[in-house]
């Protein structure tokens, strides 16, 4: 038997982890992968909830599900975007887009 | 779920096709003219047939669930205004029933006919969707119950006839008339709206059966004073006002100067505004408020109101005024657009003096006969104007028959003649639409609604004395006599003798087989024979042979209709006077009309006979009648050109130029010596201090500004900072612990972490 | 069976499912390497007779053994790493590969009793694990640091995942027909063979499977003759044979999931009495399909890259999706067949004919033939639809073409005259 | 607490997931990183079957490893360029450890404080037996019931298809005609 706190350590780890890779890496597809990780974090959440507390319901599987979505679409865009700025400023280095400052 | 097979739901789907129809073509479909045309059918077809099923469940044939004074209908609510909840809705009462055979069937026949009638128009998809959006309006209007609804559509035809009678708008003078229009309604339908606030804020409500259901309310309006206008009373007033909505919607006199130029448009329009749609709302209308306009009044009783009045003169006056005009016009759709606001002025002047269900009968019989005269003088000028290319195609010189060098205008009656063997169909058409129109008796329909206006006039004006109905009577009896002989004078000058022109020798549809002449020719037969027979719904039922005939069981048409009101009117005992009467003044017109024109037909470049005569008499009288009295030139005079005066001389040149620019530059002048003095202290005083600040604040904020460095990553991690910093207050009540000291040190943490981070960024800009 | 012991050992049922997996994918792994070496030597066989030429015929009887010897040969080769390979990413990419492969095998239902796991979710499974080819092919690309390798592995990826479409919407119909992702219940509800009851559905299935191997007409990610050998160039010895190896044994197991899922799997006279003839139906049946793949790649010419996109996003997308709005709206039709109904009927007392042809064909049968053939003429509708729609476009395509010619005159004639 | 078999493999999941996800985040090379990302996601989706969602599990692996994962590595060949860069992390990596940590710090202490407090025994208590018959017939019916999820789901799909159509838009050479 797995106690549920420990699922809800495993996420908020992998939750941390995404946290750091999103803020500290340069390139941006890492960014990228680190927010696949957050996602991630968020649904074993989910679904560990869902399994100890409402597994009658399809609640929280339905809401994973949606995560899926969510980020299959963020994936899609995100990487058409960088590919977009690859092609015009040969880098996809978060620093080297800053057009938008002072 | 609404179940939509009960009849008291099925009104609110009538007006959907054609609106649906619109949005279609406006958005869809407009570059395929086959799509285009099969929307707009399918959908006429669709509320036709919508339309029947409603007729045949209020009439009660086949389904046995006839009306009797009550109404089928539903509402819903609209929108809440503080307290009270707007109810929206629809109503099938016997009016609406009798609309409801009319006019789906007009515009069928109408849309059917524009397929024939704009083949090879450039814009023929825009022109549909506009005829069905017009068509939903017209539909919309029928199947309202309360007068905001009605006043929807009524808005929606006044757009549409904008846009249908300039549809040509390469024309200057189609588009001209095209505001022309909306002009003259707009200025009514101000009026009118005017009237419906005016009601709502009386009653609080706007639904038809509410308030005339409702004997309290009604005679409590009457009762009461207006607000304006002391001698009116607050029905008065209200009525007053929509019955002047009407005035300029029905083309009355002294609104009626737009329908003769809405010729403009192609022809299926003036069909749809003067038969089916836009003339009839008006009079719908009237008779739908009815008894809010009749209210504290009695006409059979010689108790007249003020709109009553206002009706019954305007009325009967128009209806001479036009038929005058009409006499003397030459262009074929003019004079049926007068013949128009001549029958209007009937149906008018019918209802100022009680006899609304006899103007209800003759707003139907008229819409029949009268889109059957629009849609044949179109296949008149198709023909003309099919003719014309074909004697180019030979060579042959073409000119207008009376002497213009202009261009040939395929619609002068003078450049006609002859047409009767050229095209049959239309002749036949032509020839039924324009005898009902002059109310030949006894088999067309327009003598039976006729004689019944004549009936009640008689009655109400000989019989019992009654003066506006005697005046009434008086006026439209003359309207009538030369209704018949300019009617006459039409189809002599169109149809009969020898082509006056090459144009009109080689006039035909274009062969039998053609999509113009199939789709042209076919309503022309079916309103043909509804011109015929129309009539015997409503026939008295002491009438000699046809009363025994059709209306066994009493007038059908009268008793039907008569039940939309709590109080049937009374069935007038037969008299024979009003019905010689029309007899008279109708087979009298169409005589002289035959002696003048027919016996002997114009030939090119003859003068009209009439003319003629009439110079004997006077020669202002023609030039008056065929100026139309110079009623545009008057409005001319005194509307548009004084205001144009106005705003010229008197606004742009004197107040504007001299007295404004004068005032403003003395003070400019003043202003800028004192500023030249404050500007000399400022140099020296405020600039000292002022510019000072600014540097100092501009400064700063340049070395400050490089906090925003444009790096994603650095505001998510503030954000992330921030979140942080609102999740531990949040846990620090989920934990139920003392959080204060952790809050504080997370806190200090933060601060620390953003101010070293702030200065590290700082420093790092300015190092760059 | 596994799973279910190990439940009422005291375990969870999650793990114990896991480790069922595990289980069955150790016993299916190994009969399928087993026999995809004697897969290759039929193959062979068939290539060989289709080219007119004799195939191998030295090593063993009929040259039964000559795929010992190359296995062997390929065996004691060496392994070259090019210098700047990722190697970690280099060694993995043929142990997915022949993973992703081996994988699908642990639910492939071989009979009633044999099959690695009746996963519930079955069908979804052999999905997942496939698509982790793609990335195998991906990993080799990438690792082998060479252009070809990775412009290879980029078509692939292309193809691979384009074609994961139309099969994913292909194999929702049986899911639909069975109500169910469980392999095991996709057999036992064909009681009338998927392939008749769905036809479209089976073809598109058959075509993306292939496509999704890359096999001829679909090999572009070798193509040779651009690509040299595609995203496996820099491979050699053992490395090498396994992608050869993983890609037999895919197409075997192509012909082995379409058999399961559109011509009844193990079904047949007798199979649930005696699941040893299931397993020899499911044989012969994926036999034949895996005649027919082989017959394909030996006979159609390679199609170009554009034409591979076009055909998957222009016409087998469309109709896949056609497909399954029809199959799913005529699947809610034609009412449910009734199989408690008949099967009383077929064991009640014999009645005359009816009873009878219950009892001859077996009820199951008779009671989903009504539904069957609704959704068969369906299909056939569409396909017909689909045909003429493709021939109006084709001949207005025509016409534009010919258009554009007569527009520019083009007269050959001329410029040789001068 | 009681070693069983199910933690032990629970464990192994969770390393899987945290070592990949560590090795995600410090990887030098992007690639290794995405592989990496792979074996993580992995790792995730041992712990769906865990949890007895398989069904969520075989999306996982179908979707996110079969899908996402080489969409992303496409990426990463795309972006050729950078794989090998040589500063991986920016100026604020320590910010962001520090911050990074000071969450799962929160997170760990909130977790401790309630299994301490109110919610010690939800905590500790083994999932429910039971649930429902059959999940994945449930999830469906669930996804297309008007009652429940059908309007989040078709607008998910419509989110779907809004991002497949941008993302095509963005990405497209603007030279290619």
């Amino acid at each position: 038997m797995v106690p549920l706190w420990m699922f809800l350590l495993v996420a908020a780890a992998l939750f941390a982890i995404g946290l750091f890779g999103v803020l500290s890496r340069r390139n941006a597809v890492a960014i990228l992968m680190g927010v696949e990780l957050m996602l991630n974090a968020v649904n074993i959440n989910l679904i560990a909830f869902w399994r100890y507390r409402t597994p009658d319901t399809m609640i929280g599987q339905a809401f994973a599900v949606f995560v899926f979505v969510v980020a299959a679409a963020e994936a899609a865009v995100g990487l058409a975007l960088i590919v977009a700025i690859y092609r015009r400023r040969q880098s996809v280095a978060v620093e080297d887009v800053n057009l938008l400052k002072w | 779920m609404i179940d939509w097979t009960n009849a008291n739901y099925l009104p609110w789907l009538i007006p959907v096709p054609p609106l649906l129809a619109a949005a279609l073509i406006f958005l869809v479909t407009n570059r395929s003219w086959w799509l285009t045309t099969t929307t707009a059918l399918v959908a006429t077809i669709t509320s036709w047939v919508m339309a029947t099923i409603m007729l045949l469940r209020a009439i009660g044939v086949a389904f046995g669930e006839a009306l009797d004074g009550e109404a089928f209908g539903s509402t819903a609510p609209w929108m809440d205004l503080g307290s009270t909840q707007f109810q929206i809705g629809v109503l099938v009462d016997p009016l609406t029933t009798a609309m409801l055979f009319m006019v789906p069937l007009a515009i069928l026949m109408i849309m059917i006919y524009s397929v024939g009638y704009m083949a090879h128009d450039p814009r023929r998809e825009r022109f549909f969707g506009y005829m069905s959006l017009f068509a939903g309006a017209m539909l919309l209007l029928v199947v309202a119950d309360n007068l905001l609804l009605l006043f929807i559509g009524w808005e929606v035809m006044g757009f549409c006839s904008y846009s249908l009678i300039g549809f040509w708008f390469e024309k200057e003078s189609a588009h001209r008339a095209g505001v022309k229009a909306f002009m003259t309604t707009r200025v009514a339908d101000v009026i009118m709206l005017l009237g419906i606030a005016y009601l709502y804020a009386e009653t609080g409500t706007l639904s038809f059966r509410e308030i005339f259901f409702n004997e309290a309310l009604l005679a409590g309006l009457a009762a009461k004073p207006a607000i304006i206008f002391g001698g009116l009373s607050a029905a008065g007033l209200i009525g007053v006002f929509l019955v002047i909505g009407t005035i300029g919607k029905s083309a009355q006199f002294p609104l009626h100067v737009w329908l003769p130029d809405a010729m403009e448009g192609p022809t299926p329009v003036s069909a749809m505004i003067h038969a089916a749609a836009m003339v009839s709302a008006g009079v719908y209308m009237i008779i739908r408020m009815y008894p809010l306009l009749e209210a504290g009044a009695d006409p059979h009783h010689g108790v007249y109101s003020a709109p009553l009045l206002l009706m019954a003169y305007v009325g009967a006056f128009t209806a001479l005024f036009s038929a005058v005009i009409a006499v003397a016009q030459n262009d074929i759709k003019r004079v049926l657009a007068y013949s128009t606001i001549s029958q209007l002025g009937f149906m008018m002047a019918a209802l100022g003096i009680g006899a609304y269900i006899a103007a209800a009968f003759h707003l139907i019989t008229h819409g029949i006969f009268k889109a059957l005269l629009f849609m044949s003088s179109g296949a008149v000028i198709h023909a003309m104007e099919h003719g014309e290319h074909h004697a180019h195609e030979h060579g042959h010189h073409v000119h207008n028959a009376f002497g213009g060098h202009g261009r040939f205008d395929p619609q002068d009656m003078r450049n006609m003649g002859g047409l009767k063997g050229r095209i049959p169909v239309t002749w036949f058409g032509f020839l039924t639409g324009g005898l009902a129109l002059a109310g030949f008796p006894l088999f067309t329909a327009g003598f039976w609604s006729k004689d019944e206006i004549f009936a009640e006039a008689w009655h109400l004006g000989f019989g019992e004395g009654f003066g506006p109905a005697m005046f009434v009577f008086v006026l439209l009896a003359l309207a009538a006599f030369l209704t018949a002989f300019y009617t006459m004078r039409q189809l002599a000058m169109t149809f009969a003798g020898e082509p006056r022109t090459e144009a009109a020798a080689q006039a035909s549809l274009g062969g039998p087989k053609t999509v113009v002449s199939t789709f042209m020719q076919g309503p022309l037969i079916v309103l043909g024979v509804a011109a015929l027979v129309a009539g015997y719904i409503g026939v008295p039922q002491d009438f000699p042979l046809f009363g025994w005939l059709f209306s066994g069981n009493g007038n059908p048409f009268h008793d039907f209709v008569g039940g939309t009101l709590p109080h049937h009117p009374p069935t007038l005992a037969f008299n024979v006077v009003p019905v010689l009467f029309s007899f008279v003044v109708a087979l009298g017109g169409l005589y002289v009309g035959y002696r003048v024109y027919w016996r002997r037909p114009l030939a090119a470049g003859q003068p009209d006979p009439t003319q003629l005569a009439l110079d004997r008499i006077s020669p202002y009288l023609w030039q008056w009648m065929s100026h139309k009295f110079y009623v545009d030139e008057l409005y001319q005079r005194v509307f548009v050109q004084p205001s144009q005066w106005l705003s010229e001389v008197l606004t742009s040149k004197i107040i504007d130029r001299i007295v404004i620019d004068g005032i403003l530059h003395t003070i400019a002048h003043v202003a800028g010596w004192i500023g030249e003095l404050f500007k000399r202290f400022n140099r020296v005083v405020i600039d000292g201090v002022g510019d000072g600040i600014p540097q100092a604040i501009g400064a700063f904020a340049g070395w400050f500004r490089r906090v925003q460095t444009g790096n994603v990553q650095q505001y998510l991690l503030m954000a992330v900072l921030a979140a942080l910093v609102i999740f531990l207050s949040a846990a620090g009540l989920l934990v139920r612990i003392s959080p204060t000291t952790v809050l504080i040190a997370l806190a200090a943490l933060v601060v620390i972490i953003v101010v070293l981070n702030l200065i590290g960024r700082v420093w790092g800009g300015i190092a760059e | 069976m596994l799973r279910d012991a190990l439940i009422q050992a005291g375990m969870n049922a999650g793990l114990a499912t896991f480790l069922d997996i595990l289980g069955g994918v150790l016993v299916a792994a190994t009969f399928g390497m087993a026999w995809v070496l004697f897969g290759i030597w039929i193959e062979r066989k068939v290539a060989a007779r289709i080219q007119n030429r004799v195939g191998p015929n030295r090593v063993g009887p009929y040259g039964l053994i000559q795929n010992f010897a190359d296995a062997l040969k390929l065996l004691i080769k060496e392994v070259i790493v090019p210098r700047n390979a990722d190697r970690p990413v280099y060694f993995l990419a043929p142990v997915l590969m022949v993973v992703s492969v081996i994988l699908i095998a642990a639910v492939i239902p071989f009979s009633s009793v044999v099959i690695g796991t009746d996963l519930n979710i079955g069908l979804l499974y052999v999905l997942a694990v496939g698509s982790l080819g793609t990335l195998a092919v991906l990993m080799a690309g990438w690792g082998s640091n060479n252009k070809y390798a990775l412009l290879g592995a980029f078509r692939a990826v292309a193809q691979l995942i384009s074609y994961e479409v139309p099969m994913v919407l292909a194999l929702l119909i049986p899911v639909m027909l069975a109500g169910s992702l469980s392999m095991q219940d996709l057999v036992r509800s064909q009681h009338v063979w998927f392939l008749f009851v769905a036809p479209i559905a089976a073809v598109l299935f058959l075509i993306a499977a292939h496509a999704e191997n890359g096999r001829a007409p679909f090999d572009l990610l070798e193509a040779e003759s651009e690509l040299i050998a595609g995203y496996n160039i820099e491979y050699s010895g053992m490395a090498f044979a396994m992608f050869y190896l993983a890609e037999f044994m895919h197409a075997f197991f192509v012909a082995i999931v379409f058999s399961v899922l559109f011509l009844g799997g193990w079904r047949g006279p007798g199979a649930e009495t005696y699941p040893i003839l299931g397993m020899f139906y499911l044989g012969i049946k994926s036999m034949v399909v895996y005649f027919v793949t082989v017959w394909l790649r030996l006979t159609v010419p390679r199609v170009r890259i554009d034409h591979l996109l076009a055909l998957n996003w222009k016409i087998m997308v469309p109709l896949a999706l056609a497909n399954v709005i029809l199959t799913a709206f005529l699947f809610k039709l034609v009412p449910t067949p009734d199989y408690s109904a008949a099967r009383a009927i077929a064991e009640g007392e014999f009645t005359g004919v009816a009873s009878g042809l219950y009892r001859l064909l077996g009820p199951e049968f008779v009671a989903m033939l009504p539904l069957a053939g609704v959704l068969l003429v369906g299909n056939i509708a569409l396909l017909v639809a689909a045909a003429a729609l493709l021939r109006w476009l084709a001949r207005r395509r025509r016409q534009e073409v010919e258009a554009l010619v007569d527009e520019t005159e083009y007269a050959p004639g001329v410029a040789a005259a001068e | 607490m009681e070693i069983t078999i199910e933690l032990l493999v629970f464990l192994v999941f969770a390393l899987l997931t945290l070592a990949g996800g560590l090795g995600v985040v410090l990887a030098r090379n992007l690639f290794r990183a995405a592989l990496l990302l792979l074996l993580s996601l992995f790792g995730v989706a041992g712990l769906f079957v865990l949890l007895a969602a398989p069904f969520l599990a075989a999306v996982q692996v179908l979707i996110y490893m079969g899908g996402i994962t080489i969409l992303i590595i496409f990426a990463v060949m795309l972006t050729r360029g950078m794989v090998r860069a040589r500063n991986v992390f920016s100026e604020q990596w320590d910010l962001a450890a520090i911050v990074s940590l000071a969450f799962l710090a929160l997170v760990v202490y909130l977790l401790w404080q309630l299994q301490q407090g109110s919610s010690a025994a939800l905590f500790a208590a083994p999932p429910p037996e039971g649930g429902l018959e059959n999940p994945i017939a449930a999830l469906g019916a669930a996804l297309v019931d008007p009652a429940q999820y059908m309007l989040p789901f078709e607008v998910a799909s419509v989110l779907l298809a809004g991002a497949l159509i941008g993302a095509i838009y963005i990405a497209r050479d603007d030279e290619v005609e």
